[in-house]
């Protein structure tokens, strides 16, 4: 609210120049299914549909499209004349290729686990008509599709190169072309001069302004917010909370809410103390959570209660939000009453002589940053007030993503977020998890079969006001049953320099957009 | 008459080493009873005070949680000081087991643990260290095996070549000579004489094993939270540098002050048993 | 004369043997010790690819096992890592599809320069202050010695904090994101160089206040050279020699410092991607690094011989 | 003995008034911290004239020596009533005029002469050094020139030896290099700290003819010695000095011949040679005659048969450092070794000693095989057989103290005490043997003098109650008045004790002392084999022969 808004436009426009932007990390490949990959991938690849602030979607390379009535078949019109840069058209067989690559040759496990269940196949009609069909009705389907993992390939290229060619420079149709990858520095961005295919929610009409765009790699935060400040980038993302009020009155910033499921515990339903709805729920009302992510981010994201979407997710319900407001007073009466009324030295509650201990397992440094480190600290102190022996378990990237910490025995608690347009990420993440088919996701190990009802029928439901009802629904099982409980909201933040306007983010994802973007004289 | 003067060597200043004993004093104070030199608990919260600047109420600052940094710190030296001994007793004890081993060994066992200490010793120690911490994952523990594991080898070079020097040394000879078993020559006279400069390195080596383990935590490979292992205290301070500048700065002094007092303590040894030794 | 030719022709062919062992030998401890991490490489590589943190199933993990051959036998895989080794072939990185020499290939200059400009400076200062200040007076010897005291002490990552805080961000003498240019290139370098200087300072003020004592350079001084002319001519040259001998180890440290130079300096080299690497569980790319630097350390243990052997004769004889 | 006086006795201003004094030197003072070493000397050097300093370890003759270039050292403190050099005035010079002086004007020889020269540069770049600091000549001049220096101090193939590094050189090279050094500009003065110590006889004769030679030429020297037989050969004038005074000055022939000062006879007497076989070396009284056991010439104690010894170099070529030894040691004996540095000596003695195996031959003790046998069947039989080495101080473990020391060895003996009490008894009776208290029982070896240390190696050696004592060079390092001491301890020993001594030297005036019979060993080979007796006076082998002549004699006495 106090910067001024970049996406505004403004000043007298520029043609040229090379936008140097500070991003943090450095995904391997340019596209894929890691939400860094969408960020990079947005400026090369276009989509088939695109979200308007709305939320509304809109035609990108996709003209119209129409729902056949039962709800499983969207033929997709395209959009004419679209050529990929290495000159082959972006035509219905190319649409239908990039489904069948997402879906069945494991092009894009993410895009992939979207729309999985839903999706059985893509054809091409004639050149500028393509169909998918789906298994069931899902209405999220086309709001899914808007998210940069579904960025559209040349199948040309894709097939005549080599892996390495496809993972470095993939060919799209977008407003810019992988020029270089420095790695370990940079990727440099050309402007595509024969840029057609700009989505309707395009600031402008054409080519890239720029000419180029230094896609930076700067992991420092200290580095990367003070580069603005020099002039050696004009762009950064994820500007330290701490410059927040700063940067809002020396650039413009954006502050984009990651719609999806927030940063919230799942808690470990199946072993342990939280096996127990009481504990959980103790848990909940234990600590001001709202107080600990003020403190953490300096005021500057916002605690989402809910911990099943966040608030900027279609179909979120507020009320929901609310529940488990700080009150350790019922904390207290609720463990007295579970059998927790015991207390040893260290003033940890007990039961059957074995202490109330919560292992809490969280990314460090690469899903929590120290900012959020010190929200859990926070916490951490809170709750052992009222009994709680909180260890705290930093855990390496290794051995997260290795699944040290996939089985229930190894912890109690795990913080974690998933960004999607849609409350459709409801059912991948609380989807339940049985022997024949296991849900890698469903950290909670929550199998609840009403809630598993209430999902699919609003992820079938036509009617937006009523699919939205089941989605609250759904919120309010997990929060009653306090199967996660909500911490704070997925944030992108950015700031850009005073004389850089019309650089906007995507509504699906949040990934800055450098196409209509031009310096001021 | 007339006289000349030639000025006299000069030796490191005795204040030095008495300001390095102060240091360490009170850094040990603060591991073995920190509630002695500070009341309050290092992890109490006071959302009410954060990000404070220094002063009377809190010497170092608050962080942003209102913790109090000077407790902090003094809480924190416990593990600091911690892994710097666990570190380089470790290190140590697998030095001397390897040195020993290939000094008094020889021939091919000697020739195999030379060619390991060889290898070992083109490991990047940081290597080394993200190996262990990707194997056993960031603790207390993990951080002073990385960083005992990683100073091992150059240890163990040392005291093999301390061995292998004592070994010529006149009066093991003369220990022979008198009919003495071989095993009680080296216990009685091997062993203390070739570690007896190891003391003063082990000094050092504590105060770079601090400096080590800081830095895997400031890789955010460290102590677990809310531990405020100085390290972790430098992580965390790393992104108020330019408007918190205490967080950042202050642990870093206590850090290369604890690490100089200790160093110069150890060559202060090293100069006394060194030339006590010949 | 022609019988320590031969001699010394088998001591460096002795030497080159063992160097290729030790290189082979680490590349394999790292290949095994990775094995040894517990969790799947597949289901790593999964999550790399989703920016999940799940347990995948069998089935969805199942094409990655087969491409990358993780449900060999661990020898099988051993065997043809080795047998690539032996091609000049690392392997291919898991994560960022491309060979790992060309992964290494594109971050190894910058590693170089920088922890070889970082010796380079590092020699300079420690030379330079070591050479004014040694036995220079109460005032200059304990300016001297508290400086070496202080930075050899100094950690790396703070070092290079502040220098950035300060020079950059606040001076603006040098840029902030400095890549690979020459400018950026001179905090990082000073970041390394540094602390090492203090380290090199506090051995060779040691050598060198020894050397001092030593009865040729009275010699030298009742030839009638003067206090520099004994400095430069005589003690500095012995006085570098404990130095020499560190510089090998040094380089070894070099690289672990530069890790935290290039994370601070957002600087490409290989130090990011080994970090990367060992947390992707990206073993080819890990595992060829190691061997990279191994072999670097070899070669600077043979170059620090060969200097050795240059500013002291004594060793070539032996 | 009196109390040290500030003028020395002796006649200096008669020497030779007429040749003109080049260096004058009054009431020299040093200090270091409050401590006097130099307490007021005074004394002339003269051109084509000899002055020697001589005087016990520690009395201030290098202090002077370095004062007069100069370099008295860090933290001194001097002063005199004159410094003189031709005219000028050194007590006044500037650094910058001392550097001017130094070299061109003085020439110095420092004490240490292996180390004295740098082992990285070339013994050319040394010898030239002097030149290129004083602006002689060009590069090619200057290399030119250092070879013929090299040449002139008697330096075979000087080209080559110009180009080798001083770790090339021999001891005596290098000492003869140096003094190329010093000598290069022909400074009027030349000064020589003990430019002899470190060298065999032979060389030694050579080193001190160099300097001869120099002195005829003109050249003032101050030699500098402890070794008042090496000074017996170049001095025209010698001062005695001790803690720092002059105790006696005058014409060479006279302080020799004729010692004024009690000290001088002191330490004129306490010259080990042919004369003073049989009688004590230390005391007030000289020449006071021993009382000899008789040796026992049964069964030898220890018996060498054949040893041959080859050591593999680093370059995998042999060497044989002892090839074909044999020699018997009968009971109260002393069979003396002696040789030049190399010849074997140390390596014969461990092998002797059981602790490094022969390559070939055998060793018996009392008959009995003794090398041959196997680590376990030697260990009870050690206690026969003791060992005292050059250096005590590294023989001790520094952590050990004294008492310490000799329990431990009383220990491995042939009656282990039984008790504390009683190990402490014998220990301190031990003490008291070799001329030490009880008092010493708990001081560190290493605050003990070098004598008083070597006392308590032999009481360890004693401990154990052996009958042979295997001894390495057991004086070498210590002054000669000390040494007086240690042979006069060791021969009482042998009286009372009946111990059989193994004794190593290469000084032929303290194996002729000691020794009953002699082994002269020369490249790891004996070379002669006889009685004292018959060894000096009728030498066979051209080897001894040479190594006597080259002995350094005070002169018919
Ligand atoms: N730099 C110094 N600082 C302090 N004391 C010194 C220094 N140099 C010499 N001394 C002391 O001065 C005294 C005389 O020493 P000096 O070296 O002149 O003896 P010396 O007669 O040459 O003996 P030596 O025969 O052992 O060479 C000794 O007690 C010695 O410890
Ligand atoms: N352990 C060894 N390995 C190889 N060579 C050796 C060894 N010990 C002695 N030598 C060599 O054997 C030769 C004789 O040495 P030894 O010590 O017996 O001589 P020495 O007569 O005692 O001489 P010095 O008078 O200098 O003590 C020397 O050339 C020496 O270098
Ligand atoms: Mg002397
Ligand atoms: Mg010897």
């Amino acid at each position: 609210a106090c910067g001024s808004d970049p996406a505004a436009g403004g000043g007298t426009p520029k043609t040229g120049g090379t936008i140097v932007y500070g991003h943090v990390q450095e995904p391997p490949c340019i596209f894929g299914g890691w939400i860094q990959q969408a960020y990079i991938s947005r400026q090369v690849l276009d989509g088939l549909v695109t979200l308007a602030e709305d939320g509304t979607v809109k035609p990108w390379l996709a003209t119209k499209w129409a729902v056949s009535p039962d709800g499983t078949k969207y033929t997709f019109t395209l959009k004419d004349g679209v050529k990929f840069t290495d000159g082959t058209p972006v035509d219905a067989e190319a649409i239908a290729w990039n489904f069948d690559l997402w879906e069945n040759k494991g092009g894009n496990s993410t895009a992939k686990v979207s729309i999985d269940p839903y999706y059985k196949a893509a054809k091409a009609v004639d050149a500028s008509t393509v169909e998918i069909e789906l298994n069931k009705p899902f209405p999220p389907f086309l709001t899914l599709i808007t998210q940069g993992y579904f960025g559209i390939q040349s199948p040309t290229a894709f097939k005549s190169r080599t892996e390495k060619e496809n993972c470095e420079k993939p060919i799209g149709s977008g407003g810019f072309t992988v020029k270089e990858w420095k790695h370990g520095e940079e990727v440099v961005l050309a402007k595509n001069p024969g840029y057609t295919s700009w989505p309707a929610t395009a600031k402008h009409e054409g080519p890239a302004i720029v000419d180029e765009v230094r896609w930076k790699f700067v992991a420092d935060g200290v580095s990367r917010y003070a580069s603005l400040s020099t002039g050696e980038s004009h762009v950064v993302y994820e500007v330290p909370t701490v410059n927040w009020k700063d940067a809002q009155s020396r650039y413009q910033t954006i502050r984009y809410i990651t719609p999806g499921k927030p940063v919230s515990f799942y808690i470990n339903t199946k072993t342990g103390p939280f096996t127990d709805a009481a504990v959980r729920k103790a848990f909940a009302y234990g600590a001001d959570r709202k107080s600990a992510v003020e403190a953490g981010f300096h005021g500057v994201i916002p605690y989402e209660g809910n911990p099943a979407v966040s608030q900027a997710t279609p179909g979120y319900n507020a009320e929901v939000a609310k529940a488990y407001a700080y009150d350790p007073a019922k904390a207290n009466q609720l463990l007295d009453e579970a059998g927790w009324g015991t207390r040893n030295a260290d003033k940890v509650r007990t039961k059957d002589g074995k202490p109330l201990t919560i292992k809490l397992v969280y990314g460090s440094g690469f899903i929590f940053t120290q900012e959020g480190a010190t929200v859990l600290q926070v916490l951490q102190e809170q709750w052992k007030q009222i009994g709680f022996d909180i260890k705290l378990i930093p855990a390496t990237q290794a051995e997260l993503w290795g699944g040290k910490y996939s089985d229930p025995s190894t912890f109690d608690a795990t913080p974690s977020y998933w960004t999607s347009p849609a409350p459709s990420i409801l059912w991948i993440v609380w989807r339940p998890s049985t022997a024949e088919k296991p849900n890698g996701s469903n950290r909670s190990f929550y199998n609840n079969e009403t809630l598993s009802t209430v999902i699919q029928q609003a992820n079938s439901e036509p009617d937006a006001t009523k699919a939205n009802d089941l989605y609250g629904q759904a919120q309010k099982i997990i929060q009653d049953d306090a199967a996660g409980i909500g911490l704070y909201t997925q944030n992108s933040t950015y700031a850009v320099a005073q004389n850089l306007k019309n650089v906007w983010l995507e509504k699906s994802q949040g990934e800055p957009v450098f196409s209509d973007a031009y310096f001021t004289g | 008459m007339s006289t000349l003067t030639v000025p006299r060597a000069v030796r490191l200043p005795k204040v030095g080493t008495v300001l390095s004993l102060l240091v360490v004093v009170f850094v040990v104070a603060a591991a073995l009873v920190p509630g002695l030199l500070v009341d309050g608990s290092p992890t109490a919260i006071d959302l009410k005070s954060t990000l404070e600047a220094p002063s009377w109420a809190h010497p170092f600052g608050t962080d942003d949680a209102g913790r109090d940094l000077f407790t902090r710190v003094v809480y924190g030296a416990r593990q600091s000081l911690g892994i710097g001994l666990g570190a380089t007793a470790l290190a140590f004890v697998i030095a001397i087991g390897l040195g020993f081993t290939a000094a008094l060994a020889g021939g091919v066992v000697d020739a195999a643990i030379t060619r390991v200490l060889e290898v070992a010793f083109a490991f990047p120690a940081l290597l080394l260290a993200l190996l262990v911490i990707a194997v056993r994952g960031p603790s207390l523990a993990t951080s002073i095996a990385a960083v005992g594991i990683g100073s091992a080898p150059g240890y163990a070079r040392m005291i093999r070549g301390q061995v292998l020097a004592v070994r010529q040394a006149g009066f093991i000879e003369a220990a022979a000579a008198l009919g003495h078993r071989r095993f009680t020559v080296i216990r009685r006279h091997l062993f203390p004489n070739a570690m007896r400069p190891l003391v003063a390195v082990a000094t050092l080596g504590v105060g770079q094993s601090i400096v080590w383990a800081s830095a895997l935590s400031f890789l955010g490979l460290g102590v677990a939270p809310p531990s405020s292992e100085w390290g972790a205290l430098l992580d965390a301070g790393r992104l108020h540098i330019t408007t918190s500048w205490w967080l950042e700065i202050l642990p870093g002094v206590v850090i290369v002050l604890v690490a100089i007092s200790v160093t110069s303590l150890g060559r202060t040894l090293q100069n006394r048993l060194g030339g006590a030794a010949r | 004369m022609t019988r320590q030719r031969v001699a010394r022709v088998r001591r460096i062919a002795v030497k080159a043997v063992t160097s290729v062992v030790v290189i082979v030998a680490a590349a394999s401890v790292t290949f095994f010790a990775q094995l040894a991490v517990p969790g799947d490489r597949a289901n790593t590589l999964m999550n790399l690819q989703t920016g999940q943190d799940k347990k995948w199933s069998a089935e969805e993990l199942a094409p990655l096992n087969e491409r990358f051959g993780f449900d060999d036998p661990v020898i099988v895989q051993y065997l043809d890592y080795v047998t690539g080794l032996f091609h000049g072939d690392l392997g291919t990185s898991y994560t960022q599809k491309r060979p790992v020499t060309e992964v290494i290939g594109g971050q190894l200059l910058p590693s170089l320069t920088l922890t070889g400009a970082a010796l380079l400076v590092a020699w300079v200062l420690a030379l330079g202050i070591t050479l004014l200040t040694v036995n220079r007076g109460k005032l200059l010897t304990s300016l001297g010695t508290t400086w070496e005291a202080l930075t050899a002490s100094l950690p790396h990552y703070w070092v290079g904090v502040v220098l950035l805080v300060v020079f950059a961000v606040q001076l603006r003498v040098f840029p902030i994101i400095g890549g690979t240019s020459a400018l950026g290139t001179v905090l990082p370098v000073l970041t390394l160089a540094i602390p090492l200087a203090g380290f090199l300072g506090q051995v060779t003020r040691d050598e060198f206040e020894q050397v001092l004592q030593q009865p040729f350079v009275t010699t030298a001084r009742t030839r009638g050279m003067s206090d520099l002319g004994v400095r430069v001519k005589h003690v500095l040259r012995h006085a570098i020699l404990p130095a020499i001998t560190l510089s090998g180890w040094a380089l070894g440290a070099l690289v672990s410092g530069a890790v935290i130079a290039e994370n601070i300096f957002g600087r490409p080299g290989i130090g990011q991607v080994l970090v990367t690497a060992v947390n992707t569980r990206d073993l080819p790319t890990v595992s060829g690094i190691v061997l990279v630097v191994a072999a670097i350390y070899v070669v600077a243990n043979l170059l620090v011989d060969l200097a050795y052997a240059l500013v002291d004769p004594r060793l070539r004889a032996a | 003995m009196t109390t040290v006086d500030d003028r020395p006795v002796g006649r200096a201003d008669q020497v030779s008034g007429t040749a003109t004094q080049l260096l004058r030197v009054e009431n020299l003072r040093v200090s270091f911290g409050g401590t006097e070493v130099v307490s007021g000397i005074s004394f002339t050097a003269r051109p084509g004239q000899c002055l020697a300093i001589v005087g016990e370890s520690g009395s201030g003759k290098s202090v002077t020596a370095r004062t007069l270039v100069g370099l008295t050292g860090p933290g001194a403190r001097v002063s005199a009533d004159r410094i003189d050099l031709a005219g000028a005035d050194l007590l006044h010079t500037t650094e910058r005029a001392w550097r001017g002086l130094r070299g061109r004007q003085i020439g110095f020889v420092l004490q240490d002469a292996l180390v004295s020269l740098d082992q990285l540069r070339r013994v050319g770049d040394e010898v030239a050094e002097p030149l290129k600091l004083h602006r002689w000549g060009n590069r090619a001049e200057r290399a030119a020139k250092a070879v013929e220096l090299l040449a002139s101090v008697g330096v075979p193939e000087p080209e080559v030896r110009a180009q080798q590094r001083p770790y090339e050189l021999s001891g005596g090279l290098r000492q003869r290099a140096l003094i190329a050094s010093a000598i290069a500009l022909d400074p009027p003065l030349l000064i020589a700290d003990e430019p002899t110590t470190a060298l065999d006889v032979t060389v030694q004769a050579q080193v001190l003819d160099l300097l001869a030679a120099s002195k005829e030429r003109g050249t003032s020297i101050i030699l500098i010695s402890h070794d008042l037989s090496v000074v017996a050969r170049l001095a025209d004038e010698v001062a005695v000095m001790r803690d720092g005074h002059i105790v006696e000055h005058g014409p060479a022939a006279q302080v020799l011949h004729d010692p004024q000062h009690e000290y001088t006879r002191m330490l004129l007497a306490a010259i080990p040679s042919e004369h003073t076989r049989g009688t004590r070396l230390s005391g007030t009284s000289t020449s006071e005659q021993r009382v000899r056991k008789q040796v026992d010439r049964g069964r030898p104690v220890l018996e060498a048969r054949h040893l041959t010894k080859v050591f593999r170099g680093p370059d995998k070529v042999d060497r044989t450092v002892v090839d074909d030894v044999s020699f018997e040691l009968f009971g109260g004996e002393t069979l003396g070794i002696v040789g030049e540095s190399g010849s074997g000596k140390t390596t014969t003695a461990r092998i002797a000693l059981a602790i490094l195996e022969a390559t070939a031959g055998e060793v018996l003790l009392r008959g009995e095989p003794w090398s041959a046998l196997s680590t376990d069947r030697r260990r009870p039989l050690r206690k026969q057989v003791g060992v005292v080495y050059q250096d005590p101080l590294s023989s001790f473990d520094p952590r050990w103290s004294v008492g310490r020391i000799v329990t431990d060895a009383l220990a491995t003996g042939r009656r282990p005490p039984s008790s504390k009490t009683e190990a402490r008894e014998r220990t301190v009776r031990l003490l008291e043997q070799v001329g030490l208290t009880g008092a010493h029982l708990a001081s560190s070896p290493l605050r003990l003098s070098g004598g008083q240390r070597q006392r308590v190696a032999i009481a360890r050696a004693l401990a154990p109650e052996p009958s042979v004592i295997v001894c390495d060079e057991p004086v070498s390092a210590l002054d000669v008045s000390i040494q007086a001491q240690v042979l006069d301890l060791l021969t009482d020993l042998q009286d009372e004790l009946g111990v059989s001594y193994l004794f190593i030297s290469h000084d032929l005036g303290v194996i002729h002392h000691v020794s009953d019979r002699i082994l002269v060993m020369k490249d790891g080979r004996v070379v002669e084999h006889g009685t004292a007796t018959e060894v000096f006076e009728r030498p066979q082998h051209p080897y001894t022969r040479q190594l006597l002549t080259a002995v350094p004699r005070l002169g018919s006495a």
